[in-house]
Parts: C-alpha cells; structure tokens; sequence
C-alpha cells in the first residue's frame, strides 16, 4: 500500500515523532511505500540543523535522513509553517533579509498543496501528533 | 456528506478560539485542499464550535481573529460545516450565533457521519 | 471588593488557562485550593462562564477572577455573571501582589 | 484473530496516544466509533490497560490493541489483560492497512 | 515540608513519562536550585506518579529514562519526594513499586501542604 | 514589588506569551520591578532571530525587545532548552560546529542557575506556560 505521513507535533520530546519513525521502518520492511513526509505545525523544526543532540538523546533529524537516503523519501515541511516558525532555506532567508537559513539539507520547503497531493496519491494517510 | 467519497476530507475542529495555531493551521489545509478540487468538510466539535462564534474580537489579544478567513470558505466551496447540537445547548448558542452557515448533527449521528470520508484529519 | 485592598493575604492565588473541558487539571486546581484563596481564570479558562457543563470547586470562600481581554475576545463580556469578578491587566498585577504566591495551572 | 487476516474491513481503525485521564478526548473517540471498528492505544494512552478509572467505551463490537513497545517502555507487559491485543510495529501497519481509514485523537 | 519556608521550591509533576520535555525540564530545575541552596521537594500527583515506577524501561524507545536522574535527587539533597495515596490506589502501586523514597500524602491534605512553599513551580 | 516570569509556552501561536506580555507591560506601568524573564522549554524559539512574522500577526519577539530596551529587561533563554532546540548564540555555534547562529540579539543564553538567582531574588514568581 502507498502510505502518507502528516506530522504535527507540538511539544519538542513528545514521542509522536519517534512512533512516526518506527511505523515508517516497518511499513518500508514490509514492501510498503510512502508517497510523502509532511512536517507541518510545530514540527517544522525537525528540519532545523542547528540542534544539537545531547548525548544522552537521540537525533531525530538524522534518522530520518538516514531513512530517507536509503528509502528515497519525500519530506517536506510547509513552508507558511516553518517561515513563521524561523526554520528557513537561503531563498527564503534572502526573501525576507534574515541572516542566515537552517533548513537541514534533505528536507524541502513547500506549499500546503503538497499535502493536498499526498492526500490524493496515497491509499493511507496518517496522522501522528500530539 | 461526500457523495462520491473516493477523495472528500474531513476536517475536525476541536480546540478554542486563540488556543494555538491548530485551528488556523486546519483551516488552511482546507482552503489548499480545496484548490485541488478534493471535497472537504469541516466538523466543529466540543470547544471547537467556539472558533465561529460571530461575536470574537480579539483587539485586545495580540492575535489574528480568524473569522473573516472561516468566512472565506464558502468562496472556496467548503458549504460543509458541522456543529453538534450538544456543543450547541453547552454553550447555549443558536447557529444564528455562528458567523458561518452550519448543519448540525446529533452526538449519535457523528460515527455514522465520519464514516464517509476517505481521510479525517484531527490537529 | 476583596480584591481591591492591600493588605497581603497569606493565600495562594490559583492561575488558570485551559478550557473547562480539561476536567483532570481543573480538578488538580481545586484540590489545592484552601479556604480564602483565589482562582483567576485567563485565556481559554473564561469559558467558565459560559459552560453549562462548569461545576465550581466546592472549598469555602473562594474568590473567582476572569480576566477581562479574554472575556472580550470571546464575546463573553455579558456573560460574566455576579459569581465572577471580571478585572484587567493591572486588577492581575494587584491580585499577583495581594496574594502570596501563585500557582499557575496550565 | 480478527486482525490477522487479510480482508480489508469498511471500518476505521482510531489511534489514541494519550493518557486515559483526557477524558473529553476519550469521549469524543468513542463517539465516533461504528460497531465493527478499531481503537489502537499508542504512547501515553496504553495507560488505560493499568488504569482503574477507565471505561471502556460503550460501543459494541469494539477491538482494542496496544502498542507493545509502549507497555514494556511503562513497565506494563503483563499487566495488560484479553481485554486488549497487543501488537508490535508491524502490526501497526498491518491495521492501517486492513482498516479501510485511520483517524487519529491527539 | 520546609521548616524555612523562605526560599522554599515546591515542583509539581503530573504529566506521565516520555510524554514531553516537561518532566525532564522539572527535575533540572530541582537539580539547579538545589546546588544554589534553595530547599526544593517535588510532588507527584496524577500520571505523574507514573515518571518514578521502577520497572519503565525506554530501550525500544528512542528517549532517555530518566529514572537514573531522578535517583540522584537524594544526592542533591532533594530528599522531599510525595505521591498521593489515591493515585498509589488509581494505578495499583505500592511506595516499594517507586525507585525514589516517597513520602505518601492523602488528597485532602494537598492545600495544606502546598501552602508552606514560597515558590510553586508546575510545568 | 519585584516579579520574576517564567515563560515555558509548548505551542506556537499560543496566547500565553501575550498574556505575559501585557502583564509584563501593566506591572511596569504601575511601578513594579521585573528581577528577569526566563525562557525555558520551547519558549526558547521566542528568541530566534529567523522567524518571519505573518503581516496578519504580531511579532513577539520584537515585543519583548522593545519593552527590554525601554525597561533594561534581563531576557534571558535556558541555553540548555535552547542548544537542543536549535537556538545557539554564535559561541555555541562554534562549539557545537554548527553552521550559523540565531539567538536574537537582546537576549542571553545562560544556565537555570539564572532562574534559581530570579527566584530567589524576587517577591514574586509568575509562571506563564500553556
């Protein structure tokens, strides 16, 4: 079956994210597919690459790269979401002359049509929040 | 209601006016999943039926009253919106009250209803 | 008014902000609550005055606050009725001062 | 069981993650259960299986499964009682796919 | 209970474990304010309960157990830890099932006992 | 009397902060003293110098730093709430090798050391969270 995610969590160590990422390993392992990963609300800042992972937790952000480099999956984070949110790519830091950007480089900013589109192309779309 | 249910979205509306960006948040996914075509309704549920209320004013909030954006749905062809007419009597509101045109649904019929919809999203 | 003197009370004044509909916090509220306390409801928690479903606490003399900018941008102002004392960002600095401390329950 | 087989149902599988003491949206879950559906207790909600105050929802013909990684991260493996199934990762998947939707109660 | 309610810290923690930062957030400050001398107890009530079980295990999560951390509060000198007897009942535990010492507090003196804390902190 | 305020707001676009705000406002007005204001948990992203605000809304962030100008507000953020979550002055940038940094200027980085100081050092401790 084609699955698509919509993440929204609101509470940063909330464990939605991480149900998130073991539902998608075992729906991958189990032959299925995902048309695509849409961060939306609060969870834009997974996308940020300015956090820093204390040891003694884990980093989201890079197992979900990680699975997305073995998987070729789609993660978009909407970009109304994230721009207000202060998680922004170089074209939208020149846009609006902030000075620097911190998308993390494998997710992609977007519209909310994206969502529209993964609703459409997916037998399955679920949502994990919180 | 969906008449052809292969594609049509609900939308539920369940936190108060001024609570988070979740309410917002929703509304835009209805008006982008409008824009490609796939039918959408929304259903306003326990506080959620507060967010229509004609008469919220936030000038004394820092915050953005939604009720002209709610009021756009209909140019976008969201004419499906819900309310529960238990949420109705808690607050002893008439729809007349709501700034948006509402059917209204009884407790017992809300799994029936939900029960059309390929996709329920719930923020 | 109670509220509008300034001697400080030895009392707690209790900081609300969620809808009443959360009844496990609401609970949690009034279980700390001793007699000649205050409750000020802010934010979502002025519902209280218009849910039919609210039931107060039950400790004695206790004193109920909405704070006005909520009830206003909720279309509540004619709602608030004699159990509640509505009162503005100052009447929140006052009753911060009055009281001993506060807790906020959010 | 019931979940094993393969038969797409035309009924909804509800995923609930958090703890039984959000009894209004306990309530609004169960009333938008059909005879026939599912609810799936992931996170802070498989609580509901050590829980004395919860009640289960009223609806006929309802099935209830935990997630397993769940109850064991909460010390709850065997606690958990033929009220409920539990499930593994995979078997989340496997749901989602046999219900004909999901919805989910955050 | 504070003898010196002074400086007195009261943390309260309700919500249960892995559920967000918020425990995590809590203890810290404990830990902060003990190391600048501020008496600090901790009160759990509700899911709170729940964070100092002995059995949690996060190995198939990917979160810390805190329970290590919590441990160290009586090095910290934070020796004031209380749950509440009806939720020892809710939950079907014991003060032995809880890997801290608690003291055990009846719903009905909770007002009491908060009252003598300067500082109530409840995230 | 001196207030301290902990902010500890989970949800973006809460009212929790403009509460805090205008109570922050009102107390100054009428001739209080405000000790600090600690920024804790995901109340940190308030201090990120990347958030684009939506013509429709209000910026807090530059709420907060024009009550501070005019009222030599100590506006301080967890640095270790902060460093997790993403919001790194420039010397954590440089310790944690991070490619840039966006603590918005005006406000500090420090340790809860700073909210134990705050709390002892005040009349009144106001929790303003959500």
């Amino acid at each position: 079956m084609i699955f698509s995610l919509l993440i929204y969590t609101s509470k940063s160590n909330s464990q939605a994210e991480q149900t998130a990422l073991r539902f998608t390993r075992s729906l991958l392992a189990k032959g299925h597919s995902i048309h695509r990963i849409f961060f939306y609300g609060d969870s834009v800042h997974t996308a940020s690459n300015l956090k820093v992972t204390m040891r003694d937790e884990q980093d989201l952000t890079a197992q979900w790269l990680a699975l997305s480099t073995q998987h070729q999956l789609d993660l978009v984070v909407c970009i109304a979401a994230a721009v207000k949110r202060g998680v922004i790519d170089e074209s939208e830091a020149k846009r609006h002359q902030k000075p620097g950007a911190n998308l993390q480089h494998g997710f992609s900013l977007s519209g909310l049509g994206q969502l529209a589109d993964a609703a459409i192309h997916c037998d399955r779309m679920i949502t994990f929040a919180n | 209601m969906p008449t052809n249910n292969d594609q049509s979205v609900l939308l539920i509306i369940s936190n108060p006016p001024f609570y988070s960006a979740s309410n917002r948040e929703t509304l835009d996914i209805g008006l982008a999943f409008s824009a490609f075509d796939i039918p959408v309704s929304i259903l306003f549920i326990d506080d959620g039926i507060l967010q229509i209320k004609s008469d919220l004013n936030s000038e004394q909030l820092a915050q953005k009253n939604l009720i002209n954006t709610f009021k756009a749905l209909e140019m976008y062809d969201i004419q499906d919106c819900y309310v529960i007419n238990k949420d109705l009597e808690r607050f002893n509101l008439s729809t007349n009250a709501l700034a948006i045109k509402c059917k209204t649904l009884d407790k017992d019929a809300i799994a029936q209803f939900i029960q059309a919809f390929k996709t329920v999203i719930n923020l | 008014m109670s509220y509008a003197n300034n001697t400080t009370s030895s009392n707690t004044l209790h900081i609300i902000n969620k809808s009443p509909t959360d009844h496990q916090l609401y609970q949690r509220c009034f279980n700390a609550l001793m007699a000649g306390d205050a409750i000020l409801f802010i934010e979502s928690a002025v519902l209280v005055c218009v849910d039919r479903e609210f039931t107060a606490a039950t400790t004695d003399n206790i004193s109920y606050f909405l704070l006005e900018a909520d009830i206003q941008a909720r279309g509540l102002k004619q709602h608030s009725d004699h159990q509640f004392h509505v009162i503005n960002d100052d009447g929140f600095v006052d009753l911060c001062c009055q009281y001993k401390k506060t807790i906020s329950w959010f």
